[in-house]
């Protein structure tokens, strides 16, 4: 397809200009106005905007999949009674990686995003303060909508205040367990057991036997029905023997 | 002098001078990254700054607000400052966007400074890129301070109560898995049903080693002595310019593979086909011949790769830096330049 | 006409040396001996965006333009080799924020292309509506700053008002206004429902009758036209010689578009036309693009009403939510170079990724997105014209040095 | 519930395991330097390079699994020697490619990848200045590279990168001296994964080097390992050519100064535990001996011949027979120093 | 002296029925009632009052708030609001002007400093020495039957100033700025005084109470229409609005002369061009739309002509405050080019449609 010429006449170009002066004055006297006067009123944004974070303490199985997916490394764990994960919003994207990688869904997303901070600390934002909604500063009085028609756009305006909402999708996932696949190839660094937040792997020494034979000392390591299926132990196994598989 | 200075900012007419400069906070136009595209939403009509008395507005000597819109480079940090410095007083500086705040996706980067060590920030506001709304609600924020004269956080945190444990001993392994010994294989042979593909790659044989790597694709590999004279005999054939000029770092075999990647826009038979003209240098004395009188297009892209790699290409007129820094590393894409590591377990 | 020149030697003002000019002292000097000037464009100048521009004018006509790029030189082919695969699909959308989905779609193609994934149909058709979503979004983005580069503030505030529109879509669907990060290897992160996909549609209709109004006011105004026609001409042998790309190199009569050359995602199954124009100047440049979003419109909506029922996203990799680590932290693509062309807003993005195989992280990314590839032939536009054309005709390339530093 | 079991090894000493093996290896002057204990140690604590192996801080950091012992071939040492088991021997120079002699490792490498019986090969590169560099090799075409082929009279971590090879692939080769065959098949015995490794090329091997030592030996001589192309030890002499066609050389004995200590002690000359072993003693020059010692080596060289890339005639198996003893002879173990001692 | 000076004023006071009965009781007052005399002596009424400073001041606080209303109504949006929101924002202007008044103005090294600092300020004599000229009913500063072709001349000076300006700021922007005022002072000063004159040929004489009784039936703009429009195209170019906005162009050259001002310097040089859109409308509005006649009211008596002048000149400049919105800038040869051709050729026609009318007439 060719873009057509512009023609040069003066008489195009005096039509034109009033083309120009016809539109201005038509905006001057009806306008087709679509300012949201954003202190006053709230935009209703769609559920899936992507805010402020919030984390479900009793669903956090501490697998540091939101950490490690972290493109910009915003997420670092903090200790308390496990590891949690607190987020750095001088760092964060937004880009909720580590609310898709979250497989309990403990991490939920909220449409608050509107934030402004006085300092750089004050970004960085604990697990203990993540577990609420922040009570953010609102001047609105009234909340906006774009109404989108074929016939054209406008704005809904509604005398009612939008609340910010946390949505909490809870992903479709069968429960997983640690097993490990090929024994014969374990260092016994046991790595593991130490690095499982569950305590849900345990040693114990015992004494080996090959045909029969005591061929020496050695351990057994047990997987037990703690195990929530972090994964963590199969990501720190030097060998990767370790696997998650579901389990009915 | 300085007792007029003094009435003046803190007299009686202090109310009116706080008054006015809280609804006339305009922001200078000083464009620094992407997050520019917000600021021009919060400022055109769909937000329109405007109301609340903040105009995007000319150079530095007429406003009293720098909106740092994400990242400050290296080269930009200088300009951040000067553009500071020219600012009549009262001045007050908003950074928006995590790129301006502590990197971002970037914070690793080699070429990034944070604008809060170079000049005096206000407000920080989070977000890649913030909302329009976020960035109104800096202003705002702004105007408050103004108004109270205390900074505030426009979000206040309840915390919850939890106990702060002890540290394990073992942290878990990082995810990522760099490989101790790669293989760098530019030019792999691929089976597929192309027959103008196999034609030209009769066709360049005589040049070099020529394999078909995908559809539409040709590697083709010279000695760097025959790199020009592949390049004007690819010419001949119809290829007329480069899309992309590549160097890729074999630290383990001791090498840069430089690539060309020529196609055509002139021939309409040619126009999808790329060619991958690539020949290997030695890492010690990083020279190839330049193409860029063959192909103009290559030039820019020559440089650039100087830059970042250090490669020199003898030929092209331009020496020294062109999108680094003076103050940059030396070849930073190079395999030795290391970058800061990522860490998972904060305090 | 005779020039007569004062026979004077002007010493070079000292400020250009505390302005760490890339270029030689001599090249000042010798300007300034030549009776020539040296004029700064940026990077803090409301007439240009983050980069500066050497200008070398003889009285009001520039005879050279020198580019300083790198101002937003962010390093995303350094940092790309220290982050996982998919750790890089935010990264690579940075460089061009309006047109992130393009960036974003080029890189999951390189990726695809070395795993062989098979994308399923509706997630082709979501991306196509995606892409096309942000080539509309930054062909008003470019119209934009074009129109406050020659003076037209109304010219601004009309295109980023319907943006508002092109966001709000991009909300509904992705949940994100800019940055999606929505296109993942497979597939797409989540499904789009129909109910959003009916707002996109009316939301075209919207977008087409306020653009009505755009085009009466700039589009068609006469003094928009004096300022772009016979401005920065390249003809189509200098285009092709500059390696000039996209709509800029359309302008210049050479049909060329990724999307038809190497066609991708749905756009084969669609029927659209390849915007192009003779004159090559300003004006015919911003004319393309003005058709392209046209055309835009319209592949949404046959992509919309012709959605294909099925799978989000490829069988090999499954449902994502909640199991997105799994799926993509382990990414491992087999040793060799991959590359892909894709059709950005602004021209031909080419994506290379060189893997060696073992790591889970790019051995070597490479982007040369398309505002690096014309930046030659932008400064090959500029000389001859007058100093004030020089935002011009910088608004007719839309010229966006995030997306040409990287 | 699942639960496997491991096996603890024996302690020499009361510390941790890393105590045990610096005590009886590291400090005994014992250490052959093939990184198995860097490759193994699953805190990547211990650091191989350029130095004597070491960790760092192992009091605290060692987490005491013992590995490295397990995998050490110099924990409680008993010398190879002799030339070993073999199917066949054969003196051999490959047509495509070119390499130190006759370029058969190259070419056994290349033939058993395009057979498809592994999937990739570690090989050892190098820089400019003959650091050694560890390459993955996958497809023959990254061969034909000279810094790929060729011998570096250098150690090198090849081990660490097997490691990582042996995880992510299902059949790998490698190329190594006669201890990190060892070393691997020790592996092999206690970690079942290590039996991916289907293909270990064994080097005729007198003794090795640190690249500094040889390198500031060399400079010491008047010659810069940059100019060179390629280094050789033929009949007791070092020698190293140049890019422009000069050679120089030095009698071996020259060296004993810096062979390192766990070299004294080897006395395995011939690679005995490998599945092929390749040199170029036993051969006229420009050619290789390879010594044939598996069914799968068996496989690989039968293919050559079938497919003729190689020229094949009968080596000398007398003059490998004789460098193994030779190689007995001076590196005496338990050395006469420690003799004295007891 | 003082007696004198008094009675001088007191014969020759504004009347406005009005305010009559607070006027005479200031009057009994010692001290208050000379100021009131002074106040309210035509010359200085006129001069400080009315049409004079105080309504330019208050013009400039209204025609910049209602510019930008207009441009923002025009544009989808709002425009200045929050500050006051009951009156929609009316005192933005008030806001922008005390925050520039109560900001740092720097004079920078290579400034001439004692013009950079001086010229804004000296500039408000070519301003406000036209205004003394133009009459409004019988309240009038100096009368002169040569006022037209004074204030015409009084005009010209303005450019100067601005292009002395530029050069005060040693910046090369600014030396850009000041030859492009230049080029654009010369290509629209001579239709511009052609159209004058035009209009001076139609009614005879310069002397605005002869234009303004001509006007008694048809106004001047529909005697020529053609001066009319050079008139306002000129009137545009010379206070620098858009299209013509080529000297300050602030994306090309960042406001031109005036990119190194900063503070209450910058608030006084960015007016400058409002206030020559005022005295030029003024000059307008007595040659094209009957000058000060119109609805009279007998309380306000003497205030009615000045009152009908200002509000006849805010509605023309209202009207035009429009064309912001519209038009992008035209480069500096097209603006020169099209003055020197079409500008002039259609000032011609207007002098010689003036000549005929005024020969009719």
């Amino acid at each position: 397809m060719k873009v057509e010429k512009i023609s040069r006449s003066p008489l195009e170009e005096l039509k034109r200009h009033v083309g120009v002066i016809q539109e201005a004055f038509k905006q001057a006297v009806i306008p087709d106005r679509v300012t949201i006067e954003y202190p006053r009123e709230r935009r209703k944004y769609p559920e899936n905007l992507r805010g402020f974070i919030v984390l479900d303490k009793s669903r956090c199985i501490s697998c540091f999949r939101c950490a490690q997916i972290c493109p910009a490394n915003a997420i670092q764990m903090s200790y308390f009674e496990n590891f949690y994960p607190g987020i750095d919003y001088t760092k964060c994207i937004f880009c909720h990686f580590c609310v898709e990688s979250c497989p309990t869904g403990a991490l939920a997303s909220s449409t608050l995003h509107d934030m402004a901070f006085k300092s750089l600390e004050d970004m960085k934002v604990k697990p203990n303060q993540m577990m609420r909604l922040p009570a953010a500063i609102r001047e609105d009085v009234q909340s906006v909508e774009y109404d989108v028609t074929k016939k054209g756009w406008r704005l809904i305006r509604k005398m009612e205040l939008e609340d910010i909402k946390v949505v909490r999708i809870l992903p479709k996932l069968k429960p997983r367990r640690a097993f490990c696949l090929e024994p014969e190839s374990c260092l016994g660094c046991r790595q593991c057991m130490e690095v499982c937040p569950h305590e849900a792997i345990v040693m114990e020494r015992c004494e080996i036997t090959l045909e029969g034979q005591i061929v020496g000392k050695g351990c057994v390591l047990k997987i037990t029905e703690k195990c929530v299926g972090c994964g963590l132990c199969v990501r720190q196994c030097p060998m990767k023997i370790l696997s998650l598989k579901e389990v009915e | 002098m300085e007792e007029f200075t003094k009435f003046v900012r803190g007299g009686i007419l202090g109310p009116i001078k706080k008054w006015g400069t809280k609804w006339s906070l305009w922001p200078v136009h000083l464009v620094t990254a992407c997050c520019g595209a917000e600021l021009a939403h919060a400022f055109a009509c769909g937000y329109d700054g405007e109301r609340i008395g903040a105009l995007n507005y000319g150079i530095a000597r007429q406003t009293n607000l720098i909106i740092v819109e994400g990242a400050i480079t290296r080269k930009m940090a200088r300009v951040l400052r000067i553009t500071w410095e020219q600012m009549p007083d009262p001045k007050f500086v908003i950074v928006m966007g995590a790129c301006g705040l502590n990197g971002g996706i970037f914070w690793n980067g080699y070429n990034l400074v944070k604008p809060s060590e170079v000049v005096p920030v206000e407000f920080f506001i989070p977000g890649c890129p913030p909302t329009p709304e976020a960035l109104l609600r800096g202003i705002r924020q702004l105007q408050i301070k103004l108004d109270k004269g205390v900074a505030e956080n426009s979000v206040s945190f309840s915390e919850v109560k939890a106990e702060k444990g002890k540290k394990p001993r073992i942290l878990p392994r990082g995810v990522k898995k760099v490989s101790l010994a790669p293989c760098i294989v530019i030019a792999r042979e691929k089976e597929v049903e192309w027959e103008l593909g196999k034609n030209l790659c009769e066709k360049l044989k005589v040049l070099g080693r020529a394999v078909i790597t995908a559809r539409n694709r040709i590697a083709l590999k010279v000695d760097p002595d025959k790199l020009r004279s592949s390049a004007m005999k690819l010419r001949d054939l119809g290829f007329d310019h480069v899309k992309s000029v590549n160097v890729v770092d074999a630290p383990n075999e001791g090498k840069f593979i430089v690539e060309y990647w020529i196609s055509s826009y002139s021939v309409k038979e040619l126009m999808p086909v790329l060619i991958n003209l690539h020949s290997e240098i030695s890492r010690r004395e990083p020279k190839i011949s330049s193409l860029s009188d063959i192909f103009p297009s290559a030039d820019y892209l020559e440089r650039e790769m100087q830059d970042l790699f250090g490669v020199e290409f003898v030929g092209n007129p331009w020496k020294g830096r062109f999108l680094l820094a003076p103050d940059a590393p030396e070849a930073p894409l190079r395999k030795d330049f290391k970058l800061q590591e990522e860490v998972y377990v904060g305090d | 006409m005779k020039e007569f020149h004062l026979d004077i030697p002007v010493e070079p003002p000292k400020e250009l040396e505390s302005l760490f000019l890339p270029i030689p002292r001599e090249y000042v000097e010798d300007t300034y001996r030549k009776d020539e000037f040296l004029v700064l464009v940026g990077p803090q100048h409301p007439g240009s965006g983050h980069m500066r521009l050497i200008v070398r004018v003889k009285g009001d006509i520039i005879q050279e333009v020198i580019p300083d790029p790198g101002y937003v030189h962010r390093c995303v082919e350094k940092i790309a080799e220290n982050r996982l695969y998919i750790q890089n699909i935010p990264l690579v959308e940075r460089p061009s924020i309006m047109d992130s989905a393009n960036f974003n779609l080029g890189y999951v193609r390189a990726i695809e292309a070395a795993m062989d994934i098979e994308v399923p149909e509706r997630a082709k058709f979501i991306r196509t509506i995606l892409a096309e979503l942000c080539r509309i979004g930054t062909h008003l983005y470019d119209a934009a700053i074009l129109a406050v580069f020659i003076g037209h503030t109304t010219g601004f505030m009309y295109p980023f008002g319907i943006r508002e529109l092109i966001c709000e879509s991009l909300v509904r669907m992705t949940g994100a206004r800019f940055t999606s990060s929505f296109i993942v290897p497979g597939g797409v992160r989540r499904d789009v429902d129909e109910k959003t996909l009916r707002w996109v549609y009316d939301a075209t209709f919207a977008i087409e009758k306020r653009l009505k109004s755009f085009e009466r006011i700039f589009i068609k105004n006469p003094t928009v036209i004096a300022r772009l026609r016979d401005v920065g001409v390249l003809s189509k042998e200098e285009a092709i010689k500059f390696g000039v790309v996209g709509p800029f190199l359309r302008a210049s009569g050479v049909e060329y578009d990724t999307r038809v050359v190497e066609p991708y995602e749905a756009y084969e199954e669609l029927t659209w036309d390849i915007v192009t124009a003779d004159e090559g100047d300003g004006y015919a440049r911003f004319m393309v693009r003005v058709n392209e979003v046209s055309q835009s419109l319209s592949i949404i909506r046959q992509c919309i009403t012709s959605m294909p029922d099925g799978s989000y996203i490829s069988e090999q990799i499954g449902e994502v939510r909640g199991n997105f680590f799994d799926k993509f932290a382990d990414i491992v693509l087999p040793a060799g170079e991959y590359t892909t062309l894709t059709e950005a807003a602004r021209g031909t993005l080419l994506f290379t990724i060189v893997s060696d195989g073992e790591s889970n992280v790019p051995y070597r990314m490479r982007i040369v997105s398309p505002g690096w590839l014309y930046l030659r032939g932008f400064m090959e536009a500029l000389k001859g014209e007058r100093l004030a054309d020089l935002q011009a005709i910088y608004g007719s390339f839309g010229y966006f040095p995030p997306e040409a530093d990287r | 519930m699942q639960e496997w079991q491991f096996l603890v090894p024996d302690k020499k000493h009361k510390k941790k395991f890393f105590g045990n093996l610096k005590a009886e290896v590291i400090d005994a002057k014992l250490c052959c330097h093939c990184a198995a204990c860097a490759a193994i140690c699953p805190v990547d604590g211990i650091v191989s390079g350029d130095q004597p192996i070491d960790f760092p801080n192992w009091v605290k950091e060692c987490v005491d699994c013992g590995a490295c012992i397990k995998v050490c071939p110099r924990w409680e040492y008993k010398p190879l020697k002799g030339i070993g088991n073999y199917i066949e021997a054969i003196s051999a120079k490959s047509k495509r490619f070119k390499g130190q002699d006759g370029a058969m490792v190259t070419e056994i490498t290349a033939t058993a990848l395009e057979m498809g019986l592994i999937e990739k090969a570690i090989f050892v590169s190098r820089d400019e200045e003959w650091r050694t560099k560890i390459v993955t090799i996958r497809s023959p075409v990254q061969l034909y590279d000279r810094k790929v082929t060729g011998t570096k009279y250098s150690y090198a971590d090849v081990l660490p990168a097997l490691k990582d090879a042996v995880i992510e692939s299902k059949a790998v080769a490698f190329v190594g001296t006669p201890c990190m065959i060892s070393a691997v098949r020790k592996m092999q015995k206690s970690f079942k994964k290590f039996e991916r490794v289907k293909l270990a090329i064994g080097l005729f091997c007198t003794e090795n080097f640190y690249h500094h030592q040889l390198s500031e030996f060399l400079a010491k001589k008047g010659v810069d390992l940059r100019l060179a192309t390629k280094t050789d030890i033929k009949k007791g002499k070092f020698i190293v050519r140049f890019v422009d066609g000069g050679r120089v050389s030095f009698p071996v004995k020259e060296f004993e100064e810096i062979i390192p200590s766990g070299c004294k002690v080897c006395q395995d000359f011939a690679a005995v535990e490998s599945d092929v072993s390749v040199g170029s003693v036993g051969s006229e020059s420009g050619f290789s001996t390879v010594i044939v010692r598996s069914e799968i080596a068996k496989k690989v060289i039968d293919q050559i011949r079938e497919k003729g890339t190689a020229e094949i005639k009968e080596p000398d198996i007398q003059a490998v027979q004789k460098l193994c003893e030779y190689k007995v002879k001076i590196h005496p173990y338990p050395s006469k120093e420690k003799e004295k001692t007891q | 002296m003082i007696s004198t000076l008094f009675e001088i004023f007191k014969s020759n006071m504004v009347q406005i029925p009005l305010i009559q009965p607070i006027i005479d009781y200031l009057m009994q007052i010692p001290l208050i009632n000379f100021i009131v005399a002074l106040i309210l002596w035509r010359p200085f009424f006129a001069v400080v009052i009315i049409p004079g400073l105080t309504v330019l001041l208050l013009y400039l606080l209204y025609i910049v708030w209602f510019e930008r209303k207009l441009t923002a109504r025009v544009q989808w949006r709002v425009g200045p609001l929050e500050v006051a929101r009951p009156i929609r924002g009316a005192i933005q202007a008030l806001a922008d002007g005390l925050r520039y008044f109560f900001q740092e103005a720097i004079v920078h090294k290579e400034a001439h400093r004692p013009y950079f600092v001086q010229l804004p300020i000296l500039a408000f004599i070519p301003i406000l020495l036209p205004i003394a000229f133009i009459p409004a009913g019988n309240v009038v500063g100096i009368k002169s039957p040569y006022a037209v072709q004074l204030v015409v001349a009084f005009l010209a000076l303005i450019p100067i100033t601005i292009i002395a300006i530029g050069w005060a700021s040693n910046n090369r922007f600014a030396f850009i700025g000041s030859v492009r005022e230049a080029l654009i002072y010369v290509s629209y000063e001579i239709p511009f005084i052609i159209a004058v004159s035009s209009m001076i040929y139609l009614y005879g004489s310069g002397d605005p109470y002869v234009a303004v009784e001509k006007q008694s039936i048809v106004p001047g703009a529909i005697m020529n229409p053609i001066a009319f429009l050079v008139f306002i195209i000129a009137m545009l170019m010379a206070t620098s609005r858009l299209p013509f906005e080529i000297p300050e162009a602030d994306q090309e050259i960042a406001f031109g002369p005036f990119v190194e001002y900063s503070g209450m310097l910058f608030g006084l040089v960015m007016v400058l061009a409002y206030e020559k859109l005022y005295v030029m409308a003024l000059l307008f509005v007595i040659l094209f739309l009957g000058g000060w006649s119109g609805f009279y009211c007998e309380l306000l008596g003497d205030l009615n002509a000045p009152l009908w002048l200002f509000i006849k000149t805010i509605i023309v400049i209202s009207i035009l405050a429009i064309v912001r919105s519209m038009y992008a800038r035209y480069r500096i040869d097209q603006a020169v080019r099209y003055s020197f051709s079409w500008l002039i050729a259609l000032s011609i026609v207007a002098l010689v449609i003036g000549i005929a009318v005024g020969w009719i007439v």
